[in-house]
């Protein structure tokens, strides 16, 4: 029951956000915050009550049925990995409606509504069991992500929002055949319509129809996780985002496209992954170091960031294909981190824009001397985003690096090599935006009490998930060896 | 037997005369006349291919295709007779307004 | 009392927490007490801890802390744990001690600093860092002190962030030390991948059992360990980052840059020493490293201008003496050596300092002259600490920790008269550019006059380190003794040269030295200038100065290639692909688009087109 | 052969349509008012609806070797009558605005739609052509039925002179193939065609000719020319007609005779409809991309969507007509309801087509403008929409047959159709240019798009009901 909550509570707030805004814009900004808190307490209630062992898959279940002439359900459950990122959902979503109180001024309660049904959406994504009810979710979380960065969005929002919904669209209707295909196979293989990932797991079929079908998956997947050749899309829609669409956008649609590898890629297909690993781990390092690269050259701060995420997801795609324990728990550690830092650090950049109104580095220089703690701040995000160890980031790019070594050397060293290419940009970012003289002698205010706090509570995050990252590890523990035993040969 | 064969070979060559007729000719009139031949050719088929089973069925298609062209001029001419009212010429090419 | 150790690393992290969020918000007196009072614990405890720990030694020479599990994974389980034995506690004391000095230096040194909390902030964070490092049990702790000290000597060598270059000199330094450390992680990686654990002591036991000497395993681990160990101590190739370091505050180079961080690879090769042990070609490559940059920063010290970078370049010399230590085998003296060189080089950072604040922050030598008279504390200071460098023999600690080295050259197995002859002929190099520091500094004529005086606070922790640097060497045979109990003891090689005879060796290169610099700056000034004349001495002189090219070197071979591949692609290629499609959608429309004239007539013609085409399928398959 | 009692009950539903046709006339005569023809055709639909009810125990039934009315027929004749009520709902407040009388307009619609139900349910050639002559003629009158205004004359002459053309092709291809059989009865025909020995000289090309004038009614690739002119031409509320009861009832047609006949199966008939399938997608997509005119946009979308349609067409297995019939259902209600957008935002001049009416159109009319994105939405395959699941059960019945080729191709294809569904709602939701408020919406035309928008929202959410109703629908 309480996992139709977690995604029916914000599709109500959404409306009543919309409707309440005409009169006073603070209440439907309240009633966005209250209901995204409430969902972070449902999910922190959750992952409190449930015993790491965890008895069954599924640390819980709720059921109903949907098109039973389909075999589709509407089936939600969750276990130790959807927890996880259920809870990094909420609590971005909260910080990122924390963070765009002032900065969004009008048709704000049109505003909140989308903000919440992309919530509900990537809710529904990590709890849908039934791979309708999961397509029919990661299509819903499109839509209003693409209005918030149409209307709400920068210069050249259009260009970016259509971008952004074609490839994953696109790629979403490759899923869809290849859903149907799986299910089809199925039928054919049992008599039985059924949709539901249990019944699917262990479906016979030959191994290039496997191919094809995890190509289809892994593509839909590839387009959300930016792999190297699929991502452009990723800097405009991230640069031309508003501040709260930039944190959810960076924060969480990425993470859908990992959620969507470790949960359907590799145990649908495990032989057809187990081939297709090299390719994909080869993607995932190019991702790293082109990514880094392309950091580095930016001018634009925010396409700067976008850029990083290319590079930090490339570890998350090589650490699920190198498919061993340290690699597994260490891309899901840096999918949680890299949500906090980059978050963070679009934060702060939507905060400088607010207060520069631009977002080239040129014309930046010398911030320190008139927003000390802003900047201290964007240091402490950038060192987080270069891997210091102490910080959560270092953490998963250390886990993932130290199993892409057992699996092969070349990749492993490669894959350092992009860790020292993420100094060149962090420091970048840091040295022209706040160090150096005050060139164009910035008076802008600081980080006013509410943004101070909001940049708090991630910093502490960050430093708990570094030096005490034990919870989450555990919490994903049983998930992983259940992964973890599906690879071929294991 | 029935000179099938040759009576469609002669309401096919009717019929592609009507096909000409339409494409070759610009006044809205005589576009009508020729889709006139066209039908009368698909009528004609239809009375050899009945000759041909012995069944009245083709000629009593033909009797429909004569009611349905009739309907279908009556409709024309009213349009011609606007078409001319508003754009003073009876050019099919005159009315060419919408396009891309 | 030893299980108060983790309040050494704790104290410092704290306060540094504490001055960065309330600093801004504090008086600066109110900043000094916090930021010094720390440190100031910290050493208490850590003395504390040396004398229970030297009073009842523990079973095992050895005593472990745990605080939590870090990470557990599989087989992966680091935690937060200490390790305390001689060689961390030795290091420990002076670290803590060393810095509590120059905390307090620095509390006068940078008063009226607009950054004066958020200067104390960074000290302490590397104090904790550096602390961390030192007493880390196992070597994931390790790496994280490791970056730690690295962060800090960024934040502090672009403290002055106005400037633009003081932030690139810091960015030079991190990327440069960082570099280092990917190869050191990379080590990390095979170390746990072939032992299955990164606990430094069960480590050294797994090698031991699993790995034959020169086995290949043990090569590579130990060649990238040395990767990381040439990174952070400013070895060759890795050394460019140090003289562009001087950019940070004095204090900052007096600690981090002289005393304690640079020798964080001494602490990791003589941590690891059984690795090197089992790696001979190794540990060989440490003593070529470091007999090679000591000769090479001697004679780039020769032409500085830049007091501070004189110091710079002789620290990265005396490091390359540890190094040519540990390449033979005598861990003993390499960091009887690191202490010694902790003193007097940190002395003669606080020495330079008193000097740059008395004339108004001028760093050129020559436009200095004649102090003697007028500063005599940073005078005396600054020749005890001078004669400590060069190695003024009986009296100052340097002359006994170089001696032991070059003994230790001379009779171990691995060293050649190749690498003593080096280790000599850096003697004569470094008292020849130290006495030429001092004679141009201090003697000669009054350039600049002296604006203002050092207060109490700089001074006493100048005479404190001054009083070491002449008692630090006496008591050789205790110290050698206690770090036997963690390091394994110096093996002699029989018919090597005896004691007094290397001790005599560098005496005399001492007197060789000052009386060549006594010659060339005091007899006749004039000289010097000449050689700096002729084409020849203009074309050395300026490569010399350069540090070798070196710099020139890495900023075509590296810096160039990856800036111009980052510009060249700013523009994402791959977006193009996409581009292109658009492009094609949009030909295909052009085209289809034609077709819609609006004529009646094209469009009967279509359909009659569209059924003669349906027929031809029809007929023909 | 006798008529009895029972093929009355059956043919219930065309002969109310009938009355009420004829009512209307005498309403006209009797006093012309346009609410009171209105509400008389709406009320004869209503009662031919309820007739279906009445009509559905006799199922299945073969009146006169024309008609069939079995389950199949009835499903799709009540689609014609609910959408042919929209209609009127739109068409009242549409025409409102315009001065000129307009009672027949009601009268042409009627006929249309029995028409389209004589088509739906036919099983001989002679219906087929009757139904399909009822229906084109009515609409010629529909199409140019605003006279002063050029645009729908133009339109109006175009779809006569090719729309009588397309006949005669039909026509030839059905006396050819007559003449192979002798006999026009579809499910003789049928018979015939299972045993090889056919003159396939003669069936072949009739066949092929027949495609070609149903290609032209459904305005299938090689023949969709005509379409934007025509639906731009014509008043919005008819061009709603024409894209969806004369489409509907035509591919309905199209259904049952290749099903009974499966003539579809024949080798080269499949690479010709498989050929025409791809062709629509493409030409429908690819010339919607950069249009500016509403209108024609939403006209070649039809053309695409007729040929997602064709891959299920093709993939004949079980699941294939279910999914023709719900994506008949969900391409129904979208475009109605599109349509009617247009329709309730043009004012008596000229219709609301160009792009530029719609810049700002939602911070103006929310409401309005939320319809008009739901709209396109469904059009696009997005989810809670019922053009989702229609395409989903599309891509499953292409799928199920294996038709990979053609799957793929429909996805890239719809692909390619976000961009230009997309540019209507970045006009849509881009900030408010002029401050025209446009007319005012009657009560009519408000009761049609709440239908609408809630049949879109139930049926994306909750499409059992309508699947299992479909399910049942067995040919006769």
């Amino acid at each position: 029951m309480i996992l139709l909550c977690l995604i029916v509570i914000p599709l109500i707030a959404g409306g009543l956000a919309w409707a309440v805004a005409r009169w006073s814009v603070a209440a439907c900004r309240w009633i966005t915050l209250l209901a995204v808190t409430a969902d972070l307490i449902l999910a922190l209630v959750l992952w409190g009550s449930h015993s790491p062992a965890g008895s069954g898959t599924w640390l819980a279940e709720a059921d109903w049925e949907w098109i039973p002439q389909a075999g589709i359900r509407f089936h939600l459950a969750v276990d130790g990995l959807s927890l996880l990122l259920l809870m990094l959902t909420f609590f971005l979503g909260v910080l990122s409606v924390l963070a765009s109180w002032r900065e969004i001024t009008e048709a704000v309660g049109f505003f909140h509504f989308n903000l919440l049904w992309i919530l509900a959406g990537i809710a529904g994504v990590f709890l849908a069991v039934d791979l309708f009810l999961f397509y029919f979710a990661w299509e819903l979380m499109l839509v209003p992500m693409y209005f918030l960065i149409a209307i709400w969005g920068h210069e050249n929002r259009v260009y970016a929002a259509v971008k952004f919904f074609i490839f994953t669209q696109l790629s979403g209707l490759l899923m869809l055949v290849a859903i149907l295909a799986l299910v089809f196979t199925h039928h054919s293989a049992t008599g039985a319509y059924s949709f539901e990932y249990g019944d699917l797991l262990g479906t016979a079929m030959s191994s290039v129809a496997e191919m094809w079908m995890m190509l289809g998956f892994f593509v839909a997947f590839a387009v959300k996780l930016p792999a190297i050749v699929l991502h452009t899309w990723l800097p405009d829609a991230h640069t031309e985002a508003p501040t709260a669409g930039s944190v959810i956008l960076a924060g969480l649609l990425l993470k859908t496209g990992a959620y969507g590898m470790l949960r359907f890629v590799l145990p649908l297909f495990p032989h057809a992954s187990a081939t297709f690993a090299p390719v994909a781990m080869i993607l995932g390092v190019a991702g790293i170091l082109y990514g880094a690269l392309l950091a580095f050259g930016q001018t634009d701060l925010k396409r700067l960031v976008a850029y990083t995420s290319v590079s930090h997801l490339g570890f998350v795609l090589l650490g699920i294909f190198v498919w061993n324990p340290l690699a597994l728990q260490g891309a899901v550690m840096t999918m949680i981190c890299h949500g906090i830092s980059t978050g963070a650090l679009f934060i702060l950049v939507g905060a400088l824009q607010d207060r520069i109104h631009t977002r080239e580095m040129d014309r930046m220089g010398g911030i320190w001397s008139t927003a000390p703690r802003l900047s201290g701040a964007a240091l402490f995000f950038a060192l987080a985003s270069l891997g210091l160890p102490g910080l959560g980031d270092f953490v998963g790019e250390f886990l993932v690096l130290l199993g892409a070594y057992q699996q092969s050397i070349v990749i492993a060293a490669l894959a350092a090599i992009g860790v020292l290419f993420a100094t060149f940009y962090a420091l970048q970012f840091v040295q022209r935006a706040f160090q150096g003289p005050n060139t164009f002698n910035w008076r802008i205010p600081d980080l006013v009490p509410r943004e101070g706090l909001v940049m708090a509570v991630m910093i502490i995050a960050l430093l708990w998930l570094g030096l005490y990252p034990r919870p989450v590890l555990n919490t994903f523990e049983p998930v992983m060896t259940r992964i973890e035993q599906m690879a071929p040969g294991r | 037997m029935f000179p099938i064969r040759e009576g469609f070979m002669i309401s096919g060559a009717l019929f592609t005369l009507g096909v000409i007729g339409v494409l070759a000719r610009r006044n809205l009139l005589f576009v009508l006349m020729s889709i006139e031949v066209m039908l009368n050719a698909a009528g004609m088929a239809f009375v050899v291919a009945g000759a041909r089973w012995r069944q009245p069925d083709g000629q009593v298609m033909f009797l429909f295709i004569l009611a349905m062209a009739a309907a279908e001029v009556s409709v024309g001419l009213a349009l011609v007779l606007e078409l001319y009212h508003q754009f003073k010429t009876l050019d099919t090419d005159a009315i060419s307004r919408m396009r891309g | 009392m030893l299980a108060l150790l983790w309040l050494v690393p704790a104290i410092p992290f704290a306060s540094a927490l504490a001055l960065a969020v309330l600093g801004p918000r504090m008086r600066a007196r109110g900043v000094a007490v916090v930021g010094t009072g720390s440190i100031a614990i910290s050493a208490a405890i850590s003395l504390v801890i040396a004398g229970t720990f030297l009073g009842a030694p523990p079973a095992s020479g050895a005593y472990t802390q745990t605080l939590w599990t870090w990470i557990d994974v599989g087989s992966f389980r680091p935690g937060i744990a200490f390790y305390l034995d001689a060689l961390s506690l030795v290091m420990t004391v002076v670290v803590t001690f060393v810095s509590f000095l120059i905390h307090l230096y620095s509390v006068e040194f940078m008063r009226g600093d607009e950054g004066y909390s958020r200067f104390f902030a960074y000290m302490n964070l590397f104090v904790a860092s550096m602390v961390t490092l030192l007493l880390a049990d196992n070597l994931l702790l390790l790496y994280l002190g490791w970056e730690g000290v690295g962060l800090c000597s960024y934040l502090l060598i672009g403290f002055w962030y106005q400037d633009a270059a003081n932030g690139l000199a810091g960015r030079k330094a991190f990327i440069v030390t960082r570099v280092g450390d990917t190869a050191m992680a990379v080590g990390l990686f095979v170390l746990f991948h072939n032992l299955g654990t990164l606990r430094i002591q069960d480590l050294m036991h797994a090698a031991q059992s699993q790995w034959p000497a020169g086995s290949s395993y043990a090569i590579a681990a130990a060649a990238l360990l040395l990767g990381g160990a040439v990174g952070k101590s400013a070895q060759l190739p890795l050394q460019t980052w140090l003289p562009d370091a001087m950019a940070g505050p004095t204090p900052t180079s007096a600690l981090i840059h002289a005393a304690t961080m640079v020798t964080a690879g001494v602490y990791l090769i003589a941590r690891t020493n059984v690795l090197f042990t089992l790696a001979p070609p190794v540990q060989f490559a440490v003593a070529v490293v470091g007999a090679a940059t000591l000769l090479m920063a001697g004679f780039s010290a020769l032409t500085q201008n830049d007091i501070k970078r004189v110091l710079a370049y002789s620290t990265i010399s005396q490091i390359g003496y540890m190094f040519l230590a540990l390449g033979v085998g005598a861990w003993g003296a390499a960091i009887f050596h690191f202490m010694t060189h902790a003193f007097f080089k940190a002395l003669l950072f606080l020495a330079a300092g008193i000097v740059i604040e008395a004339l108004h922050h001028e760093h050129n030598i020559f436009r200095m002259g004649g102090l003697r008279t007028e500063l005599p504390v940073a005078f005396w200071t600054f020749l005890i600490g001078g004669c400590a460098l060069a190695g003024l023999p009986l009296i100052t600690a340097g002359y006994f920790s170089k001696d032991l080295i070059l003994w230790s050259v001379a009779n171990s197995p691995a060293g050649g008269m190749g690498l003593l002859a080096a280790g000599i002929a850096g003697v004569v190099l470094t008292s020849f550019y130290t006495f030429r520091l001092i004679f141009v500094v201090f003697f000669g004529r009054i350039e600049t006059a002296v604006s203002h005086r050092p207060g109490l606070a700089m001074v006493v922790p100048a005479c404190i380190l001054a009083f070491l640097s002449v008692v630090g060497g006496f008591d050789k045979a205790s110290f050698e003794a206690l770090l036997n109990t963690a390091l394994p003891h110096f093996r002699e090689a029989g018919g090597g040269m005896s004691e007094a005879l290397t001790s005599v060796a560098a005496g005399l290169a001492f007197f060789a030295g000052l009386l060549a610099a006594w010659y060339a700056y005091l007899r006749n000034p004039s000289l010097s200038r000449a050689a700096a004349g002729n084409p020849a001495g203009r074309l050395l002189h300026r490569f010399w100065f350069s540090d070798w090219g070196m710099d020139w070197f890495y900023d075509r071979l590296f810096i160039r290639p990856v800036v111009w591949a980052a510009s060249a692609s700013k523009a994402d290629i791959v977006d193009s692909i996409y581009d292109g499609l658009a492009s094609a959608a949009v030909l295909c429309y052009r085209i289809l688009s034609a077709t819609e004239t609006g004529k009646l007539r094209w469009y009967a013609a279509w359909i009659a087109g569209g059924s003669v085409v349906t027929l031809a399928i029809v007929m023909w398959l | 052969m006798n008529v009895t009692e029972q093929d009355f009950i059956a043919l219930l539903p065309l002969l109310i349509l009938a009355a009420t046709a004829i009512a209307v006339m005498l309403g006209v005569a009797v006093r012309r008012s346009h609410a009171l023809s209105a509400s008389i055709a709406f009320a004869g639909l209503v009662i031919s609806f309820g007739s279906i009810w009445i009509a559905a125990p006799e199922l299945p039934r073969q009146v006169t070797p024309l008609l069939i009315l079995d389950r199949y027929a009835l499903f799709y004749i009540a689609l014609l009558t609910v959408s042919s009520m929209v209609f009127i709902l739109l068409a009242h407040g549409y025409f409102e605005k315009s001065d000129d009388d307009h009672d027949e307009m009601y009268i042409l619609m009627l006929v249309a739609t029995l028409g389209g139900a004589v088509l739906v349910s036919s099983s001989h050639f002679a219906s087929l052509f009757l139904g399909l002559e009822l229906l084109s003629v009515a609409l010629y009158g529909m199409i140019a039925y605003p006279r002063r205004r050029p645009l729908p004359l133009e339109a109006g002459i175009k779809y006569l002179v090719l729309a009588a053309v397309s006949a005669a092709f039909l026509l030839f291809g059905m006396a050819l193939v007559y003449g192979a059989f002798g006999t026009m009865r579809f499910d003789e025909i049928a018979a015939q065609l299972s045993r090889p020995g056919f003159d396939r000289w003669l069936v072949l090309p009739g066949m092929a000719l027949i495609i070609t004038g149903f290609g032209f009614k459904l305005a299938l690739a090689p023949f969709h020319i005509w379409t934007p002119d025509v639906y731009e031409g014509a008043p919005a509320p008819v061009t709603a007609y024409v894209a969806t009861v004369s489409k509907g009832a035509m591919f309905a047609l199209l259904l049952r005779y290749f099903y009974k006949t499966g003539g579809h199966q024949q080798a080269p008939l499949f690479v010709v409809f498989s050929v025409i399938a791809i062709a629509s997608m493409f030409a429908g997509n690819i010339l919607a991309l950069l249009q500016d005119n509403v209108k024609r946009i939403l006209a070649y979308s039809s053309i695409a969507h007729l040929g997602y349609l064709l891959v299920a067409f093709q993939a004949s297995g079980d699941l294939a007509p279910m999914a023709v019939g719900f994506y008949l259902v969900s391409y129904f209600v979208t475009t109605l309801g599109a349509f009617g957008i247009v329709a309730v935002l043009s004012d008596g001049g000229r219709d609301a087509d160009l792009l530029d009416d719609y810049r700002g159109l939602f911070w103006r009319r929310p409401v309005v403008a939320a319809v008009f994105t739901a709209m396109l939405f469904s059009l696009a395959g997005i989810p809670v929409t019922v053009g989702f699941v229609g395409k989903f059960y599309l891509v499953a019945a292409g799928a199920s047959a294996g038709l990979w080729s053609l799957v793929v191709i429909l996805v890239v294809t719809s692909g390619i159709g976000l961009f230009y569904y997309l540019r209507i709602v970045v006009a849509i939701y881009s900030e408010a240019s002029q401050a025209k408020a446009g007319p005012v919406i009657g009560a009519p035309a408000v009761a049609a798009l709440i239908f609408l928008t809630a049949a879109l929202v139930y049926l994306g959410l909750f499409p059992q009901p309508l699947l299992a109703l479909i399910r049942g629908l067995t040919f006769g």
